[in-house]
């Protein structure tokens, strides 16, 4: 029994080291990709898959108790937010005149292909 | 003798809790003038707080006349455990000084409002007011460092907006009220930095608490340096001279109403401050203070007096002169309190008192006519004293009183400073006061010659007189000004056990 | 080496703090200006938590009687020191400079409301929140003896800017 | 007793390295003219300060920095510099010799003195052994609550904390002064006179997915607002932070919803009743006190002697229940609650209702 509950916990660190080298080539991604698109690819993998190996790492460890639940839920909001925010932010860019460098996508014209005036409002700096 | 204790008129059982309803008042009544429906109410409201802490302050003065000193623990916590108000004649003093000015103030403001401020702000303006004499009262109250950052900032958040709302009629009064509101806010910044320093190195924020432990710290550089980050934080809110770049622009562009108020209570609070934590806190005769005192606060409120004396006679606003001359003048309590000894501290805080009646005449009497006035400059004012005699001659009284000018209460103060100044053989600092109430000659010379002698205005610039209500606070200042000059025997008194009680130490 | 470890803290906020003001003084924009504020009070709080930690101390909500993290954390700790800290069997950071901090974060909030709400309406009033450019345009308007109608003259060229 | 000397723990590195970051992101707000940049770090401080209170046992502070810096202070520059500008002016270097030598000067002032104080760490140090070793070690007979810091906070210095929801309430009247309670972006307003913020949330209408995980999430935050609020006593959390995670759940609802809507919702007179509702109710409990005989906030005077007394598991009859501690701490909470949220929200109301810079606009009031 013992046993199980120490390999439980050797478990729980692997995955939360994992989570925390994922971060790491993350950023990594955010520093040096070139447009904002694949940058904000890197930051959300970071954001769910790093901190989903994190949490569930930290909840193996916390055993069966409170703290596991409440790191559960704190996953779960994690999984709902940051999808979201980064969907929201490349959302926003894209309508505001911002072009991918890389892929085929570049090359496609796109549903709503971005507008002059959209362009210079975006260069304002002032959209959120 | 006066018996202090006959004023106590409030039942025992308010005067138990007189020291927390002397705070209270005012912070309740702000909530109500926030939600009331007009500017009147709210006026009614603001009016009948001032008066309820009036009334406290009073009973509190008995008490401490009867007790020697109050302490109050808020929530039953002994002192150091728990904050507690802790009330000498000192803070007595201030409590009857910010509640009757603030009364006076809240009479006033009913025609000053309504003058000046939108209908649909009235409300809220009377809400910071009560708010920033609530925060006022505190910090001169409590016997809790902390606590006392706490009612600093209270006081001053209301003021910057208060300041802020002056733009209706100058723009300038924005950049002015975020100049002082950095200022002051590093100022406050600067005074949590230095009860840091002393709670690092003694353990507790409870004034009485630390005045007891610091002693066995003579030789520590961090309670040292507390003292020089609390000494330039109060600095910077007290308008001492190299750090009052906030006071003029903020005095000359702020309502009417804030003028009157902040140049009798808000620098006067900081002052408090200082001395409470100079000579109580501190030991009086440790090195760091005598130090400061010698080579920093004397030197530092000399220029001030001379030089900021100079720089009012070359300003061309009215409300600039005024405050560069409130400088000038903290700059002369400065020099009494650097002298450190019982008659220089009664000395500063009588001149204090005196200042504060003067400026809040002064500046009420110019918001007087503010209405009928077209500019700010001193020349919009010409010929003022001619058509509204009974607005500006209290002006001219005020004015004879900051020069110093006998059977007013400026000569008394006077008086008691160059004494104090030659009984501890401080000779270049009469001569300083000498020096600046020569210059000061020039500029209330230069306000009364535009007021008075050059030809009035006539048409639609004619210079009407003030209504009603702005006169009879403005008289009621003037008659305390003239009727202290004569007799200042109950002043004079309160200053004395003050300076006693501070210097007493603990007990 | 301990006495790095037992002063480098304080150092590190103390250059923190003196950055916000750097920050405060050195930028003539007033939204910076604010910025470089609540660094200054968000270092002065590091500053009274240095002062609050107690080594190898948790946080200050009283553990039960019978909860197995008391072992847990005295197992951590030196005997002998862990007989000299602790209280009741637990080593707690010392809550007060907690509560003071506390409330100077909330007093810093409000004063950064105030402030930009300022800022906004100097921004109104002038159409920049650059100080020099509010300064010179106080200069250009209160030179003049008669600027009442000057207002309007210079009021139209800064809509235009 | 062994003299202490601080050493190396894991704790104490990871401080390190949370300083480390601290002063990076100090170097970059410093050297970087975009506002928008400058803004998001601020944010970025304030979270890493967060993560270094949690390192350093201060988890309340840790919660109040991460919902009030990281949360509210952005949002509000946020708001602020959508309403004036993104880009600051460049300095010369003349400009900066003088802030530059003041705040070294002040700095060699502090590390001299600093290095006077007791070692980081030291539990026999005047801080942590007199006045704070003092609530560790009362507060179970005197205020009867686990967390001790909610029972310093809002028991031991009560007052401290009456003082700072005033604050809370000046600052909202301070904006309201300044910016009105943003009536501007109620009812049909000529394009000149709209606010920026609501032309920039007008644009987000085809934010489906934002809006429906929104639809999901902001009743959940109100709902964790109470959770903070009332476990307060047993765990980190309080009327602060409960206020400001509601007021947030506000303003995700006007980001998303548009500003109308939350006012038809929350109308700006309902936030300023409240706000002032907040104060009246926790000053109110200390005036019951004093009618009750104790002094002013002495929660043990909160119900008369003799009615506590007869209480279950009272401690005025042997048992180990605050009773009057228990309800004066949770009424005063609930006004901090009231009067934090409802400015929060009343500011924000403020700033984003604020219509299109007008030139001038200062001369009208």
């Amino acid at each position: 029994m013992a046993d199980v509950l120490f390999w439980i916990d050797q478990l729980g660190m692997a995955l939360a080291l994992a989570g925390g080298i994922l971060s790491v080539i993350g950023s990594l991604g955010v520093l040096r990709f070139p447009d904002l698109y694949t940058r904000l690819h890197a930051a959300s993998i970071t954001d769910t898959g790093a901190a989903t190996l994190m949490l569930f790492g930290l909840a193996l460890m916390a055993g069966f108790s409170q703290e596991a639940l409440k790191l559960l839920i704190a996953w779960a909001f994690v999984m709902l937010t940051s999808p979201t925010a980064s969907h929201a932010l490349a959302n926003a860019a894209w309508s505001s005149g911002q072009k991918p460098k890389l892929g085929a996508f570049s090359l496609m014209s796109g549903k709503r292909e971005p507008a002059e005036a959209d362009t210079a409002s975006g260069e304002k700096g002032g959209a959120p | 003798m006066i018996d202090f204790t006959s004023l106590i008129v409030a039942p025992p059982e308010l005067t138990r809790h007189a020291a927390a309803l002397l705070v209270l008042g005012p912070l309740v009544a702000s909530c109500a003038a926030a939600l009331s429906p007009n500017g009147r109410w709210a006026w009614i409201i603001s009016f009948l707080a001032s008066a309820f802490s009036f009334w406290m302050a009073l009973a509190l003065t008995g008490e401490v006349a009867r007790e020697g000193v109050i302490v109050y623990a808020m929530g039953g916590f002994e002192p150091p455990y728990g904050i507690s108000f802790r009330i000498d004649w000192l803070g007595a003093m201030f409590a009857l000084l910010l509640s009757s000015m603030a009364m006076i103030a809240a009479a006033y403001s009913g025609y000053s409002l309504n003058a000046e401020i939108l209908e649909g702000k009235r409300t809220l303006f009377q809400a910071g007011f009560l708010l920033c004499l609530a925060g006022l009262l505190g910090m001169t109250s409590t016997g809790d460092a902390f606590n006392a950052f706490v009612f600093l900032e209270i006081s001053s958040i209301g003021t910057y907006a208060l300041i802020g709302v002056g733009a209706s009629r100058d723009r300038r009064a924005l950049p002015a009220a975020f100049n002082y509101l950095i200022l002051g806010t590093v100022g406050a910044t600067f005074y949590v930095i230095g009860v840091g320093f002393l709670y690092a190195a003694a353990g507790t924020l409870n004034m009485a608490d630390l005045a007891s432990r610091l002693p066995a710290l003579e030789e520590s550089r961090a309670a040292e340096a507390g003292f020089a980050f609390i000494m330039v934080g109060l600095g910077l809110k007290a308008a001492m001279f190299p750090l009052h770049g906030w006071l003029p622009s903020a005095y000359a562009h702020a309502p009417s109403l804030m003028n009157v108020f902040l140049s009798a209570t808000a620098t006067k609070a900081a002052v408090y401050l200082m001395v409470r934590f100079a000579f109580d806190v501190f030991p009086p005769d440790s090195i760091i203070v005598e130090r400061f005192m010698i080579w920093v606060m004397a030197p530092l409120a000399g220029v001030a007096a001379i030089v900021c004396s100079t720089q009012a006679i070359f300003q061309t606003e009215l409300r600039r002169i005024l405050a560069f001359s409130s400088v000038a003048q903290v700059g002369y309590m400065m020099l009494a309190i650097a002298v450190a000894s019982g008659a220089g501290i009664a000395a500063g805080l009588l001149h204090l008192t005196a200042h504060a009646l003067m400026k809040a005449a002064l500046f009420m009497a110019i918001g007087g006519v503010t209405l009928s006035v077209t500019g700010l400059r001193l020349s919009d004012f010409n010929g003022a004293g001619r058509t509204a005699p009974w607005t500006m001659t209290p002006f001219a009284i005020a004015s004879f009183s900051l020069l110093g000018v006998p059977l007013t209460m400026g000569f008394l103060t006077k008086w008691r400073l160059i004494e104090a100044m030659l009984g501890d053989a401080y000779y270049w600092a009469v001569a300083v006061i000498a020096i600046s109430s020569i210059l000061s000659l020039f500029y209330v010379g230069r306000m009364l010659e535009v007021l008075f002698f050059q030809p009035a205005q006539t048409g639609k610039n004619r210079i009407r007189e003030a209504p009603l209500g702005a006169l009879i606070p403005l008289w009621v200042l003037t008659v305390a000004t003239i009727w202290f000059g004569i007799d200042g025997r109950m002043v004079e008194y309160i200053a004395d056990s003050a300076a006693t009680a501070v210097l007493g130490g603990v007990e | 080496m301990s006495s790095f470890v037992g002063y480098a803290n304080y150092f590190a906020v103390i250059i923190l703090m003196m950055g916000g003001l750097y920050v405060i003084f050195s930028t003539s924009n007033l939204i910076k200006r604010m910025i470089g504020l609540s660094i200054l009070q968000t270092s002065v709080g590091l500053f009274y938590i240095t002062t609050s930690k107690v080594f190898g101390g948790t946080v200050p909500i009283l553990i039960d009687e019978d909860d197995p993290a008391r072992a847990e954390l005295a197992s951590r700790l030196d005997p002998a020191y862990f007989e000299s800290a602790a209280y009741d069997g637990v080593v707690y950071s010392n809550p007060l400079p907690h509560v003071l901090i506390l409330t100077a974060i909330v007093v810093g909030v409000a004063t950064l409301a105030v402030g930009l709400a300022i800022a906004v309406r100097v921004r109104e009033a002038y159409g920049t929140v650059e100080r020099e450019e509010i300064e010179r345009k106080d200069r250009i308007r209160h030179a003049h003896e008669s600027y009442e109608d000057e207002l309007d003259e210079t009021e139209a060229s800064e809509a235009d800017a | 007793m062994t003299e202490y000397a601080p050493h190396l723990d894991t704790n104490t590195i990871v401080n390190f390295g949370l300083l480390a970051m601290l002063l990076a992101v100090l170097v970059a707000i410093v050297r970087t003219r975009s506002l928008l940049a400058a803004v998001l770090l601020m944010g970025i401080y304030s979270l890493i300060s967060a993560v270094w209170f949690v390192v350093l046992d201060a988890a309340d502070v840790a919660f109040t920095e991460a919902v009030v810096g990281a949360g509210v202070s952005t949002a509000f520059l946020l708001g602020a510099i959508l309403l004036t500008r993104t880009e600051s002016l460049t300095k010369r270097w003349q400009d900066m010799v003088m802030p530059g030598l003041v705040c070294v000067g002040a700095g060699v002032l502090l590390f001299y003195a600093a290095l006077d104080l007791p070692l980081f760490g030291d539990p026999s140090a005047p801080a942590n052994a007199h006045v704070g070793r003092f609530y560790i070690e009362e507060t179970k007979n005197d205020v009867g609550v686990p967390n001790i810091v909610t029972a310093v906070l809002a028991s031991y210095r009560g007052f401290d904390t009456l003082g700072e929801t005033i604050v809370v309430f000046a600052g909202g009247i301070g904006v309201a002064l300044m910016l009105g309670f943003g009536e501007r972006s109620m009812g049909d307003l000529p394009p000149a006179l709209r606010s920026p913020v609501m032309e920039a949330l007008a644009e987000s209408d085809h934010h489906v997915v934002l809006r429906s995980v929104a639809k999901l999430l902001i009743p959940i935050i109100a709902l964790y607002a109470f959770y903070v609020q009332f476990h307060g006593e047993v765990g980190a959390g309080g009327g602060f932070q409960a206020g400001v995670i509601f007021a947030v759940a506000v303003i995700l609802h006007a980001l998303i919803f548009g500003l109308a809507d939350t006012m038809d919702a929350i109308p700006p007179e309902l936030a300023r009743a409240f706000a002032a509702l907040g104060v009246l109710l926790y000053s109110g409990v200390g005036v019951i006190n004093m009618i009750n005989g104790g002094n002013f906030l002495d929660y043990d005077h909160l119900f008369p002697l003799a009615f506590e007394a007869g209480l279950p598991g009272s401690h005025l009859s042997g048992g180990y229940h605050h009773w009057g501690q228990h309800f004066g701490i949770i009424i005063i909470e609930l006004g901090v609650l009231f009067t934090v949220a409802a400015t929060m929200i009343a500011m924000f109301y403020a700033f984003a209702g604020r219509a299109a810079d007008v030139v001038g606009e200062g001369a009208r009031g």
